[in-house]
């Protein structure tokens, strides 16, 4: 979330597409009936269901889902091409007036430069015409025909109202009626929120659905102010904390990433991350990354990252392939390439998409580790359960081990919620068993592999032998340990840059921010953006002032919010270019003549100029991006691609199939069904009921009284054609397997018109396996299909093919 | 500790333009106060209250757990209620359906209690001691390690890769288990490693 | 010339199997028989039992009855047990009576003349059989009425019943229920303070004989056919 | 947002009820002396048309009463358990409805329970004293020691609200969270939900707030949005806010003019009493008959007659009449 959860009380519009907040975030969706309540804002829900959120909703369209681009890129050509534009906002706060490269086209959906042989681009001409002066050329005047704006003018054009309903199966009344609701938050003092989840990033193109209403929220002027905001619901506890340390692939602490082949030293690895601000005065914030990633090398490897030796830069493994995510890990799992695999707290045979290949491939694992509080569908897919989980134990080599670790409720230490808050927490109850904290078996494991390589040595033993792990108890972390090696401290006094008699910093004192983060080894951070968590004045996730001046959601005493106890990022954009408000019953922060004062942490220098330097001070161009450069693998501007599944061949390029960048392993090509085939020809979904979470709560009886059995969702049209009863049995299959569910046959699903072709939706609840209190049932991802975005690798679970009949149930 | 925090509630909020209301206002004076044979007791007398975070979705929600016996004291406690936390900005006391049904989770039928170990081609999980365990693991880590570390690529370039074992991390760990873990697995240059924020 | 000696072959109507008459100083004649007497005591307290805990049930007052059955939760589960006895026990009574209760023409003069017979003036009383109308009425009404209590206690028996009927029916039905159990408490009152009032009644019911006086007095007619079903001195021709 | 009620205490003294034995008004099957002082009256205000459905409410009220509720099936809607039962006190009831004028879809979700009613069925059809007490502050509540499990507040209640457990034959429902209130908390349904659907306070103050939405809802083409706080059953302690008031029946078959139901005022009314007094009547005239008329004796020459009969000697003819059987003034010939 660019805002927070309380933050959204103050909009006027919201609109949740590509997620259901009142489903899956209860507690946080009530800020949208606050806003509705005491503000009067109105909320939109578009959705290939009308559901939860759509029950309180002031307006509600259908759309089919893994179309969302086209109803986007719709709603841009319609505020363009009504004047529906915060003008001053775009022109100084977006890179519509960036001049591009010669040579950057766009035809039949695809961008200039494809290679079909790699499913790649050579995105080279996706870039500014750089001038003399190095920096990027600009045309205010919005003239010039490769400026950004009319180069999105020109993209989105095929966008009409009737293209959109085409495409998207929305009543073109209904778009318009969207399209002035949202065209009146183009006011400065109006502003629209957006609200999405899995919705959006579960397709082949999430990352660029989630553009498109960047984009939009951009030329509305919405990103920034009070009450706007691109805010993405993370669905689990600690989600955006484990992605801020990086647990991923190809990523370091603080969104730093690793290095490549290509990147063969330190030198390289820096030169190939573009600081350089590409226009004048621009904060362009990364020119520190070197700080960053200085720190974050002292704090794994302590005494052992030196300067001579590059901060231990060949520590680090490089990467051959941009990541390996776990599509690519259990695709190298089915091929026998993958010997051990760990599960922390995390039920892959569940959560990714075509469980018979996850299946063959756990399957061909000398060991398994599962560490869970609780049983797992993953822990037991050797386990013969029927049509619920065929298998035959004996055949199965894998060696599996079970370890029991505790759950929050035994646990201590901070969380960070969808609005970037680390959170403190305290553990209320004793461990049950012999279960034990995670960082307890983690320590025990590494403290046997280094004890392992100390007296064996072996393969490149210098990492785990140096790795810094200086704790009162080695054998058990304490959080409050791990938390201030997080934060970061000095090393050894940390002198005044411009003054080297002053001292900034003594030795061994905690950093209070990442602003005193050297590039020196002077200084260690394991993640650069907490640093201000566990300050020298104590634990700041730990506070608990609720207090909140003048009632604008900040609660800037409460917890700590990163970067630098930031609640609103690029808040310096709810000014205009005087550092005046943009709507002054909604101030955040101003310009004072001399610095930025508010309600907020300003997100820019406290004393840069307003005229000078822009909000957006993580980019080279201090600007919001509509043109995304090279930054996308799939094109600088979203298109819309069908899902890889789809009952329709797309409408403005017929020859692509899927998004056209996306990584698609060998064996899956089979496995996908044929645009249009009469063998699956529904549209289905899958998604989360607000009864449950994931597969954790089908463990717990209460929440299995609720909602005891699988099920999944039909119109009464489709029902009456397949002779389903309500209530009845169905059976779902994709080209990938079958489910057996109970029939929910409901008016909240309504055949829609795609290209005068009507497609049914199959809506497909994900909560059922095969352990648990619940009744037994069907994962879900028995028929998805392997494939993610094109980006971020996040598998298409939102749209795919299927067929449905009437059943008899599953004979156990 | 955490609850030596202040109890302090929400100031009336003026956008309702309506007074809030105070139970303790509700015309029981203590000159009403009666013994009750007619009301059942209020539960929550006398348990120990920690404030923790609900262990499901992004929104966080303040919960303050009750149990009997207080971990500060060193003494064993027993979860006896999960309640949402009325000072909490976001939740304000609130909770849904799975965050109301908390202790439930805790206190699942399912909940694992001891290390066990599937042994290959059996049809059964026998118990294990964390020992044996954490040899185990230890051992098959460095066996396939050393097996199949790849030091330099075909370039000769130095690239500290280890590819064949992968490493799923949690997703409703704490930032501190996270960072241990993020330690532990890049250290031994494993590339297959990620978290529940791909899906 | 007396024809009124000429009996056909089979018992005459209201003649029960087991009356008989014993000549003697008194005379005494068998009124019912063991079977009877207690087919009869179970169902009287079976009844007996049903108004205490019904009455317990009907109104606060009476709550303190529910005692006698070990409290609330005993009462309102014996109860409806208790109605299910007196159904059975009855049906059986219905079956050895019913015939001897058949309406007789004697019967419309008998209350025609009930008025003398409350007043004492017993001669003016036609000659009845084995029961006159008033015991009757006393059967037929208690028939009725335990049909209708046990057909509405059974909607109202939520314990094994309650979803058969709904919350409606079962209103009306508590509602029949009341009122038929008044009628029948009522009814039951005549029945006792008739036993008590005719002297000599009570005997029936306990040594199961009444002496050849009260046969005489109250049902002369059924004890001419008691003796007519001796052999007379000559058999009839 | 309406300001949420501080979290509660756990201090001993915290204990200590703030109402009890001594401020109810009514107890079922008994006469109680109301209390002088009579509590602030309390409410809960449910207000559908913020409701998400989400079932909060429904697991808040397993959890803090302890009630464990049996696994059920899907039936193809999204409620669940299908009705209230002896373990479930509150369940979420869902209708899919088309509006016929906007021809808008609206998914209606109530919350239903028991409405705590100001003249409440359950109590008048109850017959065990004690079993239902109502408190001044409005709550009804069940004692189930009391209670004999006879179902009459089943029949008594306009709401086809409680229900009779197969365990302890005792009759359950919601008891406002009686436990909570009494110690200034509100209802564990209200304070877990998300949306603050559900509120609690005094009844004043929920009607206030219930203005203050009806207003919201208005400006947003809800002509019809009102209060339900039925008068039939002389208003209610849980109030809905609905946006089409002027059909409860819509959501759920929520009753439209509730009131205790007539045959069973008749029942507890009339009927009592004409019936006491019919069978006293019986016994007293048989009492003044015996007085009055004496006993009915057997006459020593009844047993002449009957010996005489049975000795077959000069039997006493037979009264003539009784050949004719119609009337005993029939002549000889």
């Amino acid at each position: 979330m660019t805002n927070s959860w309380t933050d959204i009380r103050n909009t006027d519009l919201v609109i949740i597409m590509g997620g259901n907040a009142a489903e899956a975030h209860p507690c946080g969706f009530k800020w949208v009936t606050e806003a509705k309540a005491n503000r009067g804002a109105k909320l939109i829900v578009v959705d290939p269901r009308f559901n939860r959120s759509a029950s309180v909703a002031d307006y509600y369209a259908p759309i089919r889902q893994g179309t969302d681009i086209a109803f986007l890129m719709g709603l841009i050509n319609w505020c363009i091409s009504n004047d529906k534009v915060q003008w001053a906002y775009t022109k100084a706060f977006t890179n519509a007036t960036f001049i591009v490269k010669e040579g950057f086209e766009y035809q039949d959906g695809l961008f200039t430069g494809y290679d079909e042989s790699k499913r790649d681009y050579n995105r080279d001409t996706w870039e500014y015409e750089i001038g003399p002066d190095g920096y990027a050329v600009v045309d205010d005047t919005l003239t010039h025909p490769r400026c950004v704006w009319n180069l999105l003018k020109q993209h989105v054009s095929v966008y009409t109202p009737e293209m959109v309903e085409r495409i998207c199966g929305t009543p073109k009344e209904k778009f318009l009626h969207i399209a002035q609701m949202i065209g009146e938050c183009s006011s400065p003092t109006k502003t629209m929120t957006s609200m999405y989840a899995l919705g959006w990033t579960q397709h082949s193109k999430g990352a660029q659905n989630i553009r498109g209403m960047a984009m939009l929220q951009l030329i509305l002027g919405n990103i920034g102010v009070r009450g706007g905001g691109m805010n993405a619901l993370r669905g689990h506890s600690n989600i955006q904390g484990l992605t801020d340390i990086g647990l991923l692939s190809n990523s370091l602490p603080g969104y730093l990433n690793l290095p490549t082949d290509k990147e063969t030293d330190i030198n390289v690895y820096m030169s190939t991350r573009g600081f350089k601000p590409l226009r004048p005065n621009q904060m362009s914030y990364w020119q520190n990354y070197r700080k960053f990633f200085v720190s974050f090398m002292k704090s794994m490897y302590g005494s052992a990252a030196t300067a001579e030796n590059n901060w231990a830069y060949d520590y680090l493994p490089k990467l051959d392939v941009p990541s390996y995510d776990i599509l690519r890990m259990f695709d190298l799992m089915k091929q026998g390439k993958i010997n051990v695999y760990f599960c922390q707290g995390f039920n892959p045979l569940q959560a990714f998409p075509n469980k018979a290949k996850l299946a063959e491939g756990l399957s061909k694992l000398k060991l398994l580790v599962v560490m869970d509080p609780l049983q797992t569908e993953t822990a037991r897919f050797w386990e013969d359960h029927g049509v619920f989980n065929k298998a035959t134990p004996a055949s199965i080599q894998t060696e599996v081990i079970q370890l029991p670790t505790t759950c929050f409720a035994e646990d201590e230490g901070s969380l960070v919620n969808s609005g970037r808050w680390l959170q403190w927490h305290w553990p209320g109850g004793s461990p049950p068993g012999e279960a034990k904290h995670d960082t307890w078996i983690m320590s025990q494991i590494f403290l046997r592999l280094k004890a392992l390589y100390a007296k064996e040595g072996g393969a490149f033993p210098d990492p785990i032998l140096n790795l810094s792990w200086n704790y009162k108890d080695p054998g058990e972390p304490s959080p409050e340990e791990l938390a201030k090696e997080m934060n970061g401290s000095a090393l050894v006094d940390v002198l005044d840059p411009v003054d080297p008699t002053k001292k900034v910093l003594e030795a061994g004192k905690l950093v209070s921010g990442f602003g005193v983060l050297r590039d020196d080894g002077t200084t260690a951070a394991g993640c650069w953006i907490y640093s201000g968590s566990y300050t020298e004045a104590g634990n700041m996730m730990a506070r608990r002032d609720n207090s909140d001046p003048d009632a604008t959601g900040a609660y800037l005493k409460w917890a700590f919010a990163w970067p630098a106890n930031r609640r609103i990022l690029y808040n310096r954009a709810s000014c205009d270019l005087d550092g005046k408000p943009w709507d002054p019953s909604r101030k955040l922060i101003e310009w004072d003549g001399s610095k930025w004062t508010g309600y907020d942490v300003p997100d820019i220098a406290p004393t840069a100029k307003p005229q000078d330097v822009g909000p957006f001070i993580m980019n080279a161009e201090g600007t919001g991006r509509l043109f995304a450069r090279k930054m996308m693998r799939d094109g600088p501007f979203p298109v819309h691609y069908e899902p890889f599944e789809s009952p329709v061949a797309n409408v403005i390029a017929p020859k692509i199939v899927g998004n056209p960048v996306a990584r698609v392993f060998p064996d899956d090509w089979k496995q996908f069904a044929k645009t249009g085939t009469p063998d699956f020809p529904y549209a289905a979904t899958t998604y989360r009921l607000t009864e449950h979470f994931h597969y954790w709560t089908k463990n717990n009886h209460v929440n299995a009284v609720l909602q005891p059995q699988q099920f999944v969702e039909i119109s009464e049209e489709l029902a009456r054609e397949k002779g389903i009863e309500k209530g009845g049995w169905a059976r779902v299959w994709s080209i990938r397997g079958e489910i057996l569910a109970k029939a929910v046959v409901t008016k909240r699903i309504k055949p829609m018109t795609i290209d005068g072709k009507t497609v049914h939706v199959v809506g497909i609840p994900i909560h059922w396996g095969f352990v648990g209190a619940a009744r037994k049932g069907f994962p879900a991802n028995v028929l998805t299909p392997f494939v993610g975005d094109a980006n971020i690798e996040t598998p298409e679970f939102k749209a795919f093919l299927v067929n449905i009949e009437a059943s008899t149930g599953p004979v156990a | 500790m955490n609850m030596e925090l202040s109890r302090r509630t929400f100031l009336k909020t003026s956008g309702a333009g309506i007074a809030g209301t105070t139970l303790g206002a509700f015309g029981f004076s203590e000159a009403e106060a009666a013994v009750a044979a007619a009301v059942k007791p209020f539960h929550l007398v006398n348990t120990t209250e920690a404030r923790n975070t609900c262990t499901y979705c992004s929104v966080a929600c303040g919960i303050i757990i009750y149990s009997k016996g207080d971990l500060r004291k060193g003494e064993k406690a027993d979860i006896v209620h999960i309640e949402g936390d009325a000072d909490h900005p976001t939740n304000r006391g609130t909770l849904c359906p799975k965050g109301a049904a908390l202790r439930d989770i805790v206190k699942s039928e399912t909940r694992l209690t001891q290390p066990m170990v599937r042994k290959s081609g059996s049809d059964k999980f026998e118990p294990i001691s964390w020992d044996a365990a954490l040899d185990k693991i230890a051992r098959a880590m460095k066996d396939d390690r050393d097996a199949n570390f790849i030091a330099k690529n075909k370039d000769g370039v130095t690239v500290n890769r280890w590819t064949s074992t992968g490493f799923l991390a949690a997703s409703a760990t704490t930032n501190e288990t996270a960072f241990c873990t993020y330690k532990v697995v890049r250290s031994t240059g494993m590339l297959g490693f990620d978290n529940q924020a791909r899906v | 010339m007396t024809t009124a000696y000429d009996h056909k072959p089979e018992t005459p109507d209201d003649v029960e199997p087991g009356d008989a008459v014993h000549p003697g100083h008194p005379v005494t004649v068998d009124r019912y028989t063991v079977g009877a007497r207690i087919n009869h005591w179970i169902t009287a307290t079976s009844l007996v039992l049903l108004a205490l805990s019904g009455m317990a049930l009907f109104t606060p007052r009476l709550f303190f009855l529910t005692s006698l059955f070990g409290g609330g939760q005993w009462t309102r589960a014996i109860h409806p047990w208790i109605g299910v006895v007196l159904f059975f026990s009855f049906l059986l009574l219905f079956v050895r009576f019913f015939k001897a209760n058949l309406p007789a023409r004697e019967d419309v003069t008998w209350v025609a003349h009930s008025a003398d017979l409350l007043a004492g003036r017993e001669e003016k009383m036609p000659e009845v059989g084995k029961y006159n109308a008033g015991q009757k009425f006393v059967f037929w009404s208690m028939s009725g009425l335990i049909i209708v209590l046990i057909a509405s206690g059974v909607v109202m028996w939520d314990q094994y019943f309650y979803d058969l009927t709904t919350i409606e029916q079962k209103r009306i039905a508590i509602l029949v229920h009341a009122i038929a159990a008044v009628c029948i408490i009522c009814v039951w009152i005549i029945h006792v303070y008739a036993a008590i009032w005719v002297k000599g009644t009570i005997g029936a019911m306990t040594r199961g004989k009444v002496t050849g006086g009260w046969a005489w007095r109250h049902h002369r007619k059924w004890l001419r056919e008691l003796v007519g079903k001796k052999p007379p001195r000559a058999p009839a021709e | 947002m309406f300001p949420p009620i501080p979290n509660p205490s756990v201090a001993p003294d915290a204990a200590k009820p703030r109402f009890g034995e001594k401020d109810i008004v009514r107890r079922s099957a008994s006469e109680v002396t109301p209390p002088a002082e009579r509590l602030t009256e309390v409410a809960k205000l449910i207000d559908v048309t913020k409701c998400i459905g989400c079932k909060a409410c429904q697991a808040a009220c397993l959890e803090w009463n302890n009630l464990t509720e049996e696994i059920g099936f899907n039936h193809g809607v999204y409620e669940n358990p299908m009705d209230l039962t002896p373990n479930t006190f509150t369940l979420m009831r869902f209708t899919e409805w088309e509006n016929p004028e906007t021809e808008n879809l609206e998914w209606l979700i109530r919350k239903d329970g028991c409405m705590h009613c100001e003249d409440p069925g359950c109590l008048k059809a109850c017959p065990a004293p004690g079993a239902i007490v109502q408190y001044s502050n409005g709550i009804v509540d069940f004692q189930h020691a009391n209670c004999i499990g006879c179902g009459y507040c089943i029949k008594g209640c306009p709401f086809n609200i409680p229900r009779i457990s197969k365990v302890d034959h005792t009759a359950y429902k919601c008891t406002l969270c009686s436990d909570r209130v009494a110690v200034g908390q509100g209802p564990a349904c209200q304070k877990a939900c998300p949306t603050q659907a559900i509120v609690f306070g005094t009844k004043q103050e929920m009607k206030d707030w219930a203005d203050f939405r009806i207003k919201d809802l208005k400006s947003r083409g809800f002509d019809n949005a009102g209060l339900y706080d039925p008068q039939g059953v002389g208003g209610t302690h849980v109030m809905y806010v609905l946006h089409h008031a002027d059909t409860p029946s819509i959501y759920a078959g929520l009753p439209d003019n509730p009131t205790i139901s007539p045959i069973v005022d008749a029942w507890k009314g009339v009927t009592k009493y004409v019936g006491l007094a019919v069978m006293g009547f019986a016994a007293a005239a048989g009492f003044l008959h015996y007085v009055v008329a004496g006993p009915n004796k057997v006459s020593a020459e009844d047993e002449e007659n009957a010996e005489k009969l049975t000795e077959g000697t000069a039997p006493p003819p037979p009264d003539p009449a009784q050949s004719q059987g119609n009337t005993q003034h029939g002549s000889t010939p």
